[in-house]
């Protein structure tokens, strides 16, 4: 398995903007576990445009189709991965943390553009999927 | 044709596999239309014609690959499957397919079978 | 100072890979993925300066789940790991999807 | 106003494909609304893919923003235009109609894509958007 | 058993306005709308065999709202209530989206 | 540049507006980028450069129309826009701008401009 070297560069975010019931997602999870298993300190995932339909626990995938949401708690339960959601994009698809609808996954952290800032400036990298 | 005749389903497949549910979401609607006893069509244009290449395997990139129910048509009486040939041809892919209904048509000839459907969906 | 170019969808559908091609520069290093691996095919490849030293790679299992064959001489099979190495090798990422 | 002249070809059915959070939505619902206006006899609206996020009552829509689902809401009492969930599509995108997390609005029917062979095989035209 | 086509997006982007064409037949009526009033300015649009007697029309409020000027030599202004009227004049819709 | 430098944003606009959300979707990170007081600049290429164009109105197509929004740029120090040349020849477009910071670039130094930056991300 690869090994990053130099441990002075290898701050990772990523912004995830694909839906999870598409395979470029699947590829953006590839990326990110094999980030993690190298070594990279990934700081955190944004959820925007689509991507924030990743957070709703509505979803309801058939049991021989890839599980996306049940990696990414693997993920999150395992390297303490930071997941954040763009509510703002999220209250248009109909994912909402308000208590009567609440449907996200807490695994996800409700988060606004301003952690965005946060991210693309601590980061060394952001890599958009 | 006039109101009360056969009414018939041509789906027009424009995206290659895997990447977006395109062609799993055409396929579902040709597989009911079958089950139905409904006439349907399938036309494979641009990449839709890279659903149609041979050893594919989308288990390699943890797709549920749908390109395997193609192998249902007979099942369903699905025996129109056309491939532009130009779209073939821009790729560079040889017509060898999964399956054995392909027929390749020229341009003129694919225009021609797609028109003489009532409904259209394209995906 | 080059630049990560990660190619994800298929020039015969989109003009995505050519706005790519009108920014890359010299030392670049271009990765196909996804249905960016259809662009192994396309006559765009040819278009790219053999002088500007761009370096073309495909995440071979992504082209391999799609029949697509790999010419090495012209392309270098890479995995999700290479991909991430890369991220950090080059100076900045531009994702083409 | 555009008026048909003949009586005799006019049944449509509508088939649409995009998310109310995109502008080929108005387009999709300003055709419909000619449609009806006009006399045409649409015998119904049939939701697919990411048109199936119409249907989502937990949909946030910003108050200066076009509000797409109130304009079916009144399509759909004016004019008792049928409204067809495709409910595989809408379980993938986290809309589902178990009592727990119920969020399809009422002016829709949950459908299957039996509903499509009904509609396309009884219209004269269908229309995809 | 003439078609109706309804092309939706910008053939800059996307080459669903070159597959329309490839598939246009004589007296076919093209219908520019969305995104795809861009197209009254791409080259494909020269592309057309003028004895085909295919017709060009463009809803005017699509074209305005992205202030696309309209060659009224070569297009036709239509409204939504044409575009309902056109479904039912042609034999089949297809729409390029 | 070093790792403690100041981390820079461009953001790389390639899609016509109206038709989906992706403009307003960018422009609300370039806003929050300058309310944050973070360096942002923006780069137009391909179908994205029809954003910049003068007389578009989305009210009549019922669209909120965010390219209003662009004229705010001063109020949040946003100067760097960049328009791609090439794109908007292709495109038979005047660089007649609804903003006055546009500066159009050849396709060199569009690239230039674009990869003086540490991150980038494109819509």
């Amino acid at each position: 398995m690869y090994r990053l070297e130099s441990k002075t560069v290898n701050k990772l975010s990523v912004m995830i903007t694909t839906p999870p019931y598409n395979n470029l997602s699947v590829t953006a999870l590839n990326y990110v576990e094999t980030a993690l298993k190298a070594g990279v300190e990934l700081i955190g995932v944004f959820f925007y445009q689509d991507g924030v339909m990743h957070a709703n626990t509505n979803t309801q995938v058939a049991s021989d189709e890839f599980q996306v949401l049940s990696h990414w708690q693997r993920l999150h339960q395992e390297y303490k991965l930071p997941l954040h959601l763009c509510i703002t994009a999220a209250e248009k698809r109909g994912i909402s943390d308000e208590q009567s609808t609440q449907n996200i996954h807490p695994i996800f952290t409700v988060s606004g553009l301003g952690e965005l800032v946060e991210l693309s400036t601590t980061a060394d990298r952001m890599v958009q999927f | 044709m006039t109101k009360a005749a056969v009414k018939t389903l041509a789906i027009l497949n424009a995206k290659a596999p895997y990447s977006n549910t395109a062609g799993k979401d055409a396929l579902d609607i040709a597989l009911i239309f079958g089950s139905f006893e409904q006439s349907v069509s399938l036309f494979f244009q641009g990449d839709g014609v890279c659903q149609l290449i041979s050893n594919q395997d989308g288990a390699i990139i943890s797709v549920k690959d749908y390109l395997k129910t193609f192998s249902a048509f007979e099942f369903y009486d699905i025996e129109n499957v056309y491939a532009c040939k130009a779209s073939l041809e821009e790729r560079s892919l040889l017509a060898s397919f999964h399956i054995k209904e392909v027929q390749v048509l020229s341009r003129k000839d694919f225009a021609d079978k797609l028109t003489l459907h009532h409904t259209i969906l394209r995906f | 100072m080059a630049t990560l170019h990660i190619v994800r969808q298929s020039a015969f559908s989109s003009n995505d890979f050519f706005q790519c091609l009108q920014i890359v520069t010299d030392n670049d290093v271009i990765v196909f993925i996804d249905d960016g691996c259809y662009n192994l095919q396309h006559s765009l490849i040819n278009s790219i300066d053999t002088n500007k030293n761009i370096q073309l790679k495909v995440i071979e299992q992504h082209a391999n789940a799609r029949a697509i064959a790999i010419n090495e001489a012209v392309f270098t099979k890479v995995s999700m790991g290479d991909l991430v190495s890369l991220t950090f090798e080059n100076s900045r990422v531009i994702t083409w999807q």
